[in-house]
């Protein structure tokens, strides 16, 4: 229906921001404190976008974050939410997995454009980092997307979705969906693999120069983004979800391991994440596509 | 320590404290001789008194033995104005900064010693700072304005003379009335 | 005239400023709409604090971020670079040299801002009052919103503080720091300029010109 | 070469610094090409201040000098009066000054591992440890009412007696404590992360070690025996008994691996002031008052082994009631500059803030 397509982006928007707000109270009772209110970081992302804007890079600088933020929007639009993809399918109709690991780099690049152009070495520097370690996150996730769609025999989210309604590929196929997990776990950027912005090393990395709407901006991006890969994972390895509830428990339980995993590792080095990415998860996804 | 006693005149300040005097021209001499033969090995400080009464420097090189248990004072006269040290730097590579610090807060000159620019003052252009004659309360008078917040604009100092003395008047009147028989209860 | 006055400072009128400072907030109440009162919530319940230890008030920051007086319930942070923050908290004396930085921290910062002074120090100069190096008085230079008092603050003054300007910000009753910034900028750029010379601004380079001096 | 360089400043404001400092970074890369040392944004004047001030005047300032750890500031400047004019302190008070030295080497043992894991990214430990040191804090708080600040140790003694049942207390701490240690170490210590971070990074070499006057966990993380407690002995260190950890790796996880150690060896040392300390007994001198209490003219250099090396005062009195030259010599002024500048070279961007926490650089100190 026509009132699918902005019912996706405000779950996607309000669901990441929820998620963000439990990662930081889990995080917090871990620490052994209270944390903050569940909407404390939709609130902050309120706030930023409500603020003055100090900076005057030019308009690439602008371009880059908007950009950062349209390739969160379209990989969440290309995700079916659900197992019947009558409802809430976006656009995934019109693309299959291929499209939506396009657009997944896309935002990256957007960031490097936008960063690049405020000249700051820090941010440059973040910037290098995160390319670097996209590297090493991105062959395992691929090889093990490749085994998926080899044993699918399809490209097509949906199809690999409605394939799985037996045994899910978590069973199936659980050594690509370890290596798949392990480079999520990097993608959502919390330690070990936290290099991009460490504030102790290269303060905040990309997001130094962002400032009032720009740093609103990237955070609401963030929030879709990291949805939309939850989504991705429970989509292709968990057999997506009949209705909002199955969605909600799956995506959270993803989350909350991800999560868990970040809090008691600190942070590697470029060289060091790059090294354990390009060693560790690609041996077992290329295993995993032995297997299949 | 033996070679110490036959050099020098040590005086014993401490049981682990000796002192050793010596001039700015044989300082090094001094140093390298005490450095190789005996025990105290590491340069540890140099601290620099301003004797302005009698318009000297006395600078207090500290080393400390091998051991880390006892410490030797080597002091050296210095004229306030125009006097000038080696540099310790090629020998011991901490004693750069510390006497940069030096530099900086005395207006020494070490010869020898390249990194003589700025430490901790940022663009200083009046007498260094640690100097007897730099008078710090004139300077925060004049550039800053530390006395503000009574807006009422009274003298603090007049406030509290003027309390004393009512304190003063009151304790007389106590022992006035405690004088009078079946006085009034005493003060109030 | 007094010696302060002589010395070229900005006069400033505290009755004079809560006068203004009513008025004006009076004005605003009656005239704001419930989106800018909504703004206002969110400003008050998200606060960025830009991580800059400038004195010995930074030891007490610690505590306040962690688990012990959990800060982060009230929506306080810490973020890393002053583009991001909307609080800069000055931790105590600040020497000539910091306050360079200060500045310029405080003008990289994005509208709405907001300054908390710790400590006696950036009060009147609280212990050292007649130090050469340390300013006494941190509304001279830039505008503060909030000062917690102590030597150094506790834990909870700090909490307490922010609580205070949270409300303030809400309530709308505080006349913002950077408003006056903004509107007294001459007046602060002299004071500044009184302390720290022509160029406030800090230049890098500096270090290098001192070498070719010796 | 050289226009392929790029200049940073890492600090003042970066997280990623140990207080109110700048490091000036030549990057090629990320690989550090030169590193340059610049402070004073800290900058009081505390020796021109005291030399304005009496020594009851001057006593109150002198523990702002140390932010983090206080303590062996009084403890020194105490120590220094005392020994130019001659003042010997009672047995009990000089348990009390041990038991206060080695509660702030807790303290500042906890703050600093706080500081280390949150420069690898590893929040949790430091919030655990925050606690920790808050919880002495309280106790330093009972003791001296003051949570940071303490003004405790006085020329002559110390200035008030033990609260009522302050050892219980303390003991009670200390239960707590050696419950928590074996928490940091499967956390912290034996963190898989932590060792890949931090072993073989800015190693010392002991030669230069010893030669350049590096102290502290510099020289224990490099096996070389060096603790004023036991090589110097001051106050009652040496009717207690306890180990130096050693260490010979020289890198940031030595050093790590020494502080753990040291952490033990307080508490233990704690216990045993606990047992020792005489029950009766004068906590204070009789001195002469405010305006008679002049110095000999006279120097001395006395020392503290603080939580992070030889922290020591020049001391000279002029026959005067003010003091004509204190110079203050902490660890910081050697190992932020001469180490720094050197371990530095051909570093990872990523490893500053791990070295710069490993050897503890407390601006303040540096400048005064």
């Amino acid at each position: 229906m026509w009132y699918d397509i902005p019912l996706m982006l405000l779950m996607a928007y309000g669901f990441g921001f929820l998620y963000y707000g439990l990662y930081r109270n889990i995080t917090a009772r871990v620490h052994g404190r209270f944390g903050p209110s569940l909407a404390q970081s939709f609130w902050d992302s309120i706030k930023l976008l409500t603020k003055e804007t100090s900076t005057s890079f030019g308009w690439v600088f602008a371009a880059g974050v908007v950009i950062m933020a349209a390739g969160a929007v379209m990989t969440v639009l290309f995700i079916p939410y659900f197992t019947d993809t009558e409802r809430f399918a976006g656009l995934s109709r019109y693309g299959n997995l291929i499209v939506v690991l396009y657009f997944m780099v896309l935002g990256p690049l957007g960031n490097a454009l936008g960063v690049g152009s405020s000249g700051n070495p820090f941010g440059a520097m973040g910037v290098t980092r995160g390319l670097t370690r996209m590297i090493g996150l991105e062959m395992p996730f691929y090889i093990a997307l490749i085994g998926l769609m080899i044993a699918h025999r399809s490209a097509d989210i949906a199809t690999i979705m409605a394939q799985q309604q037996g045994t899910i590929d978590l069973v199936a196929h659980p050594l690509l969906f370890v290596a798949a997990f392990i480079s999520f776990a990097g993608f959502l950027g919390k330690s070990p693999f936290d290099v991009v912005g460490a504030p102790p090393e290269v303060y905040s990395g990309p997001a130094v120069e962002f400032g009032g709407k720009f740093l609103g901006l990237a955070l609401s991006q963030s929030a879709i983004f990291s949805f939309a890969k939850l989504l991705l994972m429970v989509d292709l390895f968990w057999g997506g979800a009949a209705d909002l509830w199955e969605l909600i428990a799956k995506t959270f339980v993803l989350f909350l391991a991800a999560v868990l995993l970040g809090n008691v590792y600190g942070r590697f080095t470029t060289a060091q994440s790059v090294d354990l990415l390009l060693k560790v998860p690609t041996l077992i996804a290329l295993l995993g596509l032995l297997r299949v | 320590m033996t070679y110490l006693y036959e050099q020098y005149d040590v005086q014993e300040k401490h049981p682990r404290l000796f002192a050793i005097r010596t001039e700015a021209s044989t300082l090094i001499e001094t140093l390298q001789e005490v450095t190789t033969h005996t025990e105290f090995v590491t340069l540890a400080q140099i601290a620099c008194t301003d004797w302005i009464e009698e318009e000297r420097f006395e600078l207090t090189y500290l080393l400390t033995d091998r051991a880390r248990s006892r410490n030797l004072m080597v002091k050296v006269p210095l004229p306030r104005t125009g006097g000038s040290l080696p540099s310790l730097a090629f020998r011991f590579p901490q004693a750069e900064v510390m006497e940069r610090d030096l530099h900086e807060m005395y207006g020494i000159v070490f010869e020898g010693n390249t990194t003589l620019y700025d430490f901790v003052l940022e663009g200083w252009h009046d007498i260094p700072p640690m100097r007897r004659e730099f008078d710090t309360l004139a300077y925060v008078r004049e550039h800053y304005d530390f006395q503000r917040g009574r807006t009422d604009g009274k003298d603090v100092k007049v406030e509290q003379k003027r309390r004393r003395e009512e304190a003063k008047k009151r304790k007389a009147e106590a022992q006035q009335q405690a004088q009078t028989p079946e006085g009034a209860p005493h003060g109030e | 005239m007094s010696e302060y006055e002589q010395s070229g400072f900005v006069p400033y009128d505290p009755q004079a400023e809560q006068q203004s400072l009513e008025a004006e907030t009076e004005g605003i109440r009656n005239t704001q709409t419930l989106i800018e009162k909504a703004i206002r919530w969110f400003h008050a319940r998200s606060m960025f604090v830009v991580a800059y230890g400038t004195g010995c008030g930074a030891i007490e920051m610690p505590p306040v971020f962690t688990s012990r007086y959990d800060i982060e319930r009230l929506g306080v942070v810490g973020v890393a670079t002053p583009r991001q923050a909307d609080i800069l908290i000055v931790s105590g004396y600040a020497s000539l040299k910091t306050l360079r930085r200060i500045i310029r921290t405080y003008e990289q910062m994005s509208e709405p801002k907001y300054v908390i002074a710790l400590g006696s120090c950036t009060i009147n100069g609280g212990m050292y009052w007649d130090s050469y190096n340390t300013i006494k008085r941190l509304e001279d230079y830039i505008g503060v919103d909030m000062y917690v008092a102590g030597c150094m603050p506790r834990p909870e003054a700090i909490i307490e503080g922010f609580v205070k300007l949270q409300a303030a910000i809400r309530d709308n009753t505080l006349r913002p720091g950077y408003v006056r910034y903004r509107e007294n900028l001459a007046g602060y750029k002299a004071n500044q300029t009184k302390v720290l010379g022509e160029r406030i601004a800090p230049e890098y380079e500096e270090n290098y010109a001192g070498m070719e001096l010796s | 070469m050289e226009n392929r360089l790029v200049t940073i400043f890492h600090g003042p404001q970066h997280p990623g610094i140990t207080g109110n400092m700048s490091v000036e970074l030549d990057l090629l890369g990320e690989t550090i090409h030169r590193a340059r040392t610049h402070v004073g944004y800290l900058h009081r004047g505390f020796e021109k201040l005291i030399e304005r001030r009496t020594v009851i005047q001057a006593f109150t300032i002198v523990c702002r000098i140390c932010v983090p750890e206080p303590d062996p500031n009084e403890e020194n400047f105490a120590r220094a009066v005392e020994g130019l004019a001659g003042i010997e302190i009672s047995e009990r008070a000089q348990y009390i000054r041990v038991m206060v030295q080695e509660m702030s080497r807790l303290a500042a043992q906890l703050l600093w591992m706080g500081g280390q894991s949150g420069s690898i990214g590893l929040e949790t430990v430091g919030q655990w440890s925050l606690y920790d040191r808050d919880l002495i804090l309280d106790l330093f708080e009972q003791l001296t009412g003051g949570r940071v600040y303490h003004m405790y140790t006085y020329p002559g003694g110390v200035r008030r007696d033990l609260p009522e049942g302050f050892l219980r207390r303390l003991g009670e701490l200390l239960d707590h404590l050696e419950k928590q240690l074996p928490r940091y170490d499967r956390t912290f210590f034996d963190n898989a992360t932590l060792r890949k971070r931090a072993i073989g990074v800015g190693v010392i070499d002991p030669d230069e070690a010893l030669a350049n006057g590096y102290v502290g966990q510099a020289l224990r993380g490099c096996g070389i025996r060096r603790d004023l407690r036991r090589d110097n002995p001051y106050l009652v260190y040496d009717r207690l008994e306890f180990d130096i950890p050693v260490f010979d790796g020289g890198d940031v996880y030595s050093r790590a691996l020494v502080r753990r150690g040291e952490m033990r060896e307080s508490i233990r040392i704690l216990r045993q002031v606990i047992a020792q300390m005489p029950a009766e007994g004068a906590i204070m001198q009789k001195l002469p008052k405010h305006r008679k209490f002049t110095l000999p003219r006279d120097d001395i250099y006395v020392a503290t082994e603080s939580a992070r090396g030889e922290f020591g005062y020049y001391m000279a009195g002029d026959g005067s009631e003010y003091i004509r030259r204190m110079q203050v010599k902490g660890p910081s002024l050697i190992h932020g500059f001469t180490l720094l500048e050197s371990l530095l070279v051909g570093e990872e961007l990523s490893n500053v803030a791990l070295i710069m926490n490993s050897l503890g650089i407390c601006p303040p100190e540096i400048e005064r």
